[in-house]
């Protein structure tokens, strides 16, 4: 126990470390197979946390600075099975993505597996720690990595235009974070969480407190890419690799949420527990606004990779819609959503990944009828659809049922008609690109007048582009598979409900971080096992809409003639940093101002 | 979104972002008036129980160690980031580079500008070395020494030396200093462990305050932060140059 | 005096946001980015100020002395580290753009509409 | 010693607006090399010796490099392209 906490964020950095040492050094094929073993070992010490956190939560002061008087004067980390489960996952994804850019990322002299593995131990650290300014340092960490796996493909201009986007956004955001934090240091002399969440409590309220809550969570609601700070997201993914979309989508973003999350129930939860309705409101409406605007963009789209870009974006709204319950089942449906959205869309884009190293084009009507023979992919495609719409056994269908259920409790049971309509809209436009790849349905050229315009894309592989290796088709298969069967593994609404109660509880959690005295957490109660079925109908309605937008033209043309008043969003998603940066200062002028008037 | 209709749109929020700050910072307990238990802890231990002068480095590197590593690997991230932005794709012709082109033309440096940055060179290294060693003694250290250190290579180029720098396969070198620089805090981190403390746990004998052994592990810590430091911003600024010089008219 | 220096904190962030959005030079955008950055270190400056103190250094004044805050202090440079990396990645963004698109005004890029 | 407070923080406050308004970049360069200079200075008059030291080597001097480098980077081509 004194090594093992420190595992996940030290075993990849030093790994990345040594592979820049040795880099020129090692035989072509052993960098990526020490990353992968490296990341496989993270996920193995993750897991050990993970399990090890459930008896109960694991408190690790780095230079053995403990609190002296009940002040921490050393950064912890702060262990539980959220965030401990969290930095095993990003683990997991890595280690799928190497595989899959094991044989055609290999190019040793430029780092791209030490840039993954220092995206990795950020992760790690990010979600493991529990002090504020630490938090701020693996955010810098995991950003500065993102931001040069992003503009991987230097060939490609729009590669550096969207990682351009991506770097000047989340780094304003960052600045945020660090005004919040200075705010918060200045008022409570203090750095470590729970002793913030101490001193915030004992003194009165105020404006500050909301103003640095308000900088705090929109400068990590930044990495979330809710609404409206989203713009940059779909940028990034078209254009990234698409291993590196896997991680993109499928964690780093959840990152952003997991930040708010930890900040408010360990910092701010004691000073504005009495607020959670107004609170409530406010995310739920971010949340819907996210999720509506990403399944209507996503339907619109017609780069395979953007139109996943946006099917995640509305997926995270779901995602904050659970989150903004602030309730332990809605948490723990955000959490077991994270999960199962994060396997389905990692496979999603591994198998664009595929269609681009065969196609040299992600344009679905350009690849019309042309992945006949490649069936995995196909596969892959298809299966993606049903996990995204939340067909029971997947993991999104898990979350959904215990979002559901929370919302319910509290009086919002129209939830579930937005992850209805976020789950069949999104699977629909996945559905239609699966029939009009590898089945070659539909009309071949386009007749969309408004949508968005063909783009094109730069190969991301080189070597012979003949047939696909199982290398890459595995891991896809993989993932997807994992994602829309996760809900067979036993107990795990369960431990997810606990999981969240030992999370929002922010008097255990100071006790245990200052005065090192483990307080039991009440034993979740076992969550009904009513799966709605509501994924089912969503599939139905997915697969109706897609086949009909195919096949029937006044179908298409009256769904063209509702989402005309749209075409003012494709605008607004001009791709001008300028643009996305005054929304960002909307959103946080807005935010800011609603809790200052709202939280009094 | 057109200029105008940017600037009009960020306008109105910038002045309600405004009000926030006003708000916020309105709140704030009156300039030179912040007190803070932790930072008095730190004055306060800082020489009796770590022998380090400079309390800021007894932060940096003892207390706040973790902190440090983490912005470590941001730097050593970025160097790799920058490298890797900077890499010569496969479309790109592959430019005449001066060692493939020997014809090209070496601007002219009289005598007296190389005699002059050479002597430069000298105090530039001293003096980034004497704040590295320092760094827990008086202001400086690791990542302000490293700074001035890398400097040096430049001066080099200003003199018209570079290729000859760059001919002794001194950026591979420096790619393996900064490299190791990087690990060697963590390699610190898990000799702390196996010597049977926690991470980063300070075990050594803290020595006399106020010379240069003091600080027990602090002042190795920031021998690596220096490497590493200097490597990076060594070999962030001869990507840059490399980049500058690779295509000639 | 008791609020200037939060009063420039506030400033040179709003500045540089301006600077950001009316941007027409990615160079000039990302020195943009580097003035909101400098607008934390004012604010952190001015929360580790005491009135009278000297710096963290105990040298050439006793143990005990009241000091201005190294915690703060230790952040600040930590702050540094961040911006010249970020702003080294963005610069050789910059650097890339231009040589792809031959420009560097943002108004021009249009590769990513929609 | 607190006019002397107030002065710089005015300066700095100045010198910020001066570097958003520099549009042309070359110009910029030199402008946020003396700013990088009064934030070090700065720095030293807020008894922050420590800070004041890494920004002076990184603010007035690495980051105006660097701009410099990037700037004369970006000209080369823009000549090249007009020829």
């Amino acid at each position: 126990m004194r090594l093992l906490p420190v595992l996940p964020v030290v075993t990849p950095l030093i790994t990345a470390a040594v592979l820049a040492l040795l880099t020129k050094l090692l035989p072509r094929g052993w960098s990526s197979l020490i990353a992968i073993a490296s990341a496989v070992a993270t996920a193995a010490a993750g897991a050990l946390l993970f399990e090890g956190s459930l008896q109960q939560p694991i408190i690790y002061w780095f230079g053995n600075w403990k609190p002296k008087g009940h002040i921490a004067l050393g950064i912890s980390f702060a262990i539980d099975p959220i965030g401990a489960g969290l930095a095993t996952f990003a683990a997991v994804l890595t280690a799928a993505a190497l595989i899959y850019a094991s044989k055609y990322f290999d190019s040793v002299e430029n780092h791209f597996h030490a840039l993954i593995l220092c995206f990795l131990g950020a992760m790690c650290g990010f979600s493991l720690t529990g002090d504020m300014f630490n938090l701020f340092v693996f955010f810098e960490l995991m950003s500065a990595a993102a931001f040069a796996l992003c503009a991987y493909k230097t060939e490609d201009p729009g590669a550096l235009q969207g990682a351009l986007n991506f770097a000047v956004t989340n780094t304003i955001g960052a600045y945020f974070v660090l005004t919040g934090l200075a705010l918060l240091y200045a008022r409570t002399g203090a750095l470590n969480m729970a002793q913030m969440s101490e001193a915030l409590a004992a003194h009165s309220g105020g404006k500050l407190v909301l103003v640095a809550f308000a900088f705090v969570s929109c400068g990590y609601l930044v990495k979330a890419a809710v609404v409206p700070f989203h713009f940059w997201l779909a940028d990034a993914h078209a254009v990234a690799p698409s291993p590196v979309c896997v991680l993109f989508s499928g964690v780093m973003v959840e990152m952003g949420l997991y930040a708010f999350t930890r900040i408010y129930w360990a910092i701010f939860d004691r000073t504005l527990h009495a607020h959670i309705p107004s609170l409530r409101v406010l995310f739920i409406s971010i949340g819907v606004a996210t999720a509506l605007l990403g399944a209507i963009m996503c339907f619109s789209q017609r780069n395979l990779k953007r139109l996943l870009a946006f099917s995640t974006i509305s997926h995270v709204g779901l995602m904050t819609l659970g989150i903004g319950l602030f309730t332990a089942g809605g948490l723990a449906g955000a959490a077991l959503y994270t999960v199962g959205h994060g396997l389905v869309k990692g496979g999603l884009f591994l198998a664009a990944g595929i269609l681009l190293h065969r196609f040299s084009t992600v344009d679905e009507l350009d690849l019309h009828g042309r992945g006949r023979t490649e069936k995995w992919a196909g596969f892959v495609f298809f299966a993606g659809a049903l996990g995204l719409a939340g067909l029971p056994p997947s993991g999104v269908s898990a979350g959904d049922d215990l979002i559901h259920e929370a919302a319910q409790a509290v009086g919002y049971h129209w939830i579930r008609w937005i992850s209805f309509f976020a789950g069949a809209v999104t699977s629909a436009a996945v559905l239609r690109a699966t029939c009009r790849i590898f089945f070659g349905w539909g009309p071949r050229r386009a007749d969309e007048p408004g949508g968005a315009p063909k783009t094109q894309e730069a190969r991301e592989t080189d070597r012979s582009r003949q047939a696909t290796p199982a290398i890459m088709t595995g891991p896809a298969v993989v993932l997807v598979m994992a994602g829309i069967l996760l809900s067979f593994t036993p107990h795990l609404k369960r431990v997810a409900t606990q999981s969240s109660i030992t999370f929002q509880n922010p008097e255990g959690y100071t006790a245990r971080v200052l005065r090192a005295n483990p307080e039991p957490t009440p034993p979740a109660p076992v969550p009904a096992d009513n799966s709605h079925l509501l994924g089912i109908v969503a599939l139905v309605c997915a697969a109706i809409g897609a086949v009909c937008y195919l096949f029937s033209k006044p179908f298409r043309s009256t769904s063209h003639w509702i989402l005309r008043p749209l075409g003012v969003l494709h605008t607004l998603h001009s791709g001008h940093v300028g643009d996305y940066v005054a929304f960002l200062t909307f959103g946080i002028a807005a935010f800011g101002l609603v809790c200052i008037f709202c939280l009094k | 979104m057109t200029r105008r209709i940017r600037q009009r749109f960020f306008l109105i929020s910038a002045a309600a972002l405004a009000l926030c700050f006003v708000w916020g910072y309105a709140d704030l307990p009156p300039f030179g008036h912040v007190s803070s238990s932790y930072a008095n802890i730190v004055n306060a231990i800082s020489v009796p129980q770590r022998h380090i002068t400079d309390a800021v480095t007894a932060v940096n590197f003892d207390v706040r160690g973790f902190d440090t590593l983490g912005e470590e690997f941001i730097l050593f991230t970025s160097v790799l980031g920058v490298i890797l932005l900077m890499r010569r794709t496969k479309d790109e012709p592959a430019g005449d580079h001066e060692d493939k082109a020997p014809g090209r033309k070496v601007p002219p440096v009289s005598d007296a500008v190389r005699v002059t940055t050479l002597l430069l060179m000298a105090p530039t290294i001293l003096f980034g070395w004497y704040i590295v060693v320092h760094g827990q003694v008086t202001p400086g250290g690791g990542f302000q020494g490293g700074v001035i250190l890398s400097s040096a290579p430049l001066l080099l180029y200003l003199c018209g030396s570079y290729p000859k720098f760059r001919g002794a396969a001194a950026p591979r070198l420096i790619e393996i200093a900064e490299a190791l620089g990087a690990a060697g805090y963590i390699l610190i981190g898990g000799a702390c462990v196996a010597l049977g403390g926690l991470f980063l746990e300070n075990l050594l004998p803290l020595g006399t305050t106020g010379t240069l052994t003091s600080g027990g592990m602090v002042p190795f810590i920031n021998l690596g932060v220096g490497l590493e430091v200097s490597g990076g911003f060594t070999l962030i600024l001869l990507v840059y140059l490399e980049e500058l010089m690779e295509e000639k008219e | 005096m008791s609020y200037l220096p939060y009063a420039v904190a506030a400033w040179l962030f709003l500045i540089g946001l301006y600077g950001v959005i009316s941007s027409r030079n990615l160079v000039h955008l990302i020195i943009c980015v580097g003035v909101i950055q400098s607008s934390s270190y004012v604010l952190l400056l001015a929360v580790g100020y005491r009135t009278g103190a000297a710096a963290p250094v105990f040298v050439d004044i006793p143990v005990g002395t009241r000091a201005v805050d190294p915690v703060v202090q230790a952040l600040m440079l930590t702050d540094v580290v961040v911006e010249v990396t970020v702003v080294a990645l963005l610069l050789a963004l910059a650097i890339q753009v231009h040589k792809r698109h031959g420009t560097l005004n943002p108004d021009e890029l249009r590769k990513l509409k929609g | 010693m607190i006019v002397l407070q107030a002065l710089i923080l005015m300066f700095v406050a100045a010198a910020g607006t001066a570097v958003v308004f520099t549009r042309d970049p070359t110009s910029q360069a030199i402008v946020v090399s003396f700013y990088g200079l009064l934030l070090g200075i700065m720095f030293f008059v807020f008894q922050a010796p420590d800070v004041a030291l890494s920004q002076i080597v990184v603010g007035a001097i690495a980051l105006p490099l660097m701009i410099m480098l990037a700037l004369a980077r970006v000209k080369k081509q823009s000549r090249k392209a007009q020829k």
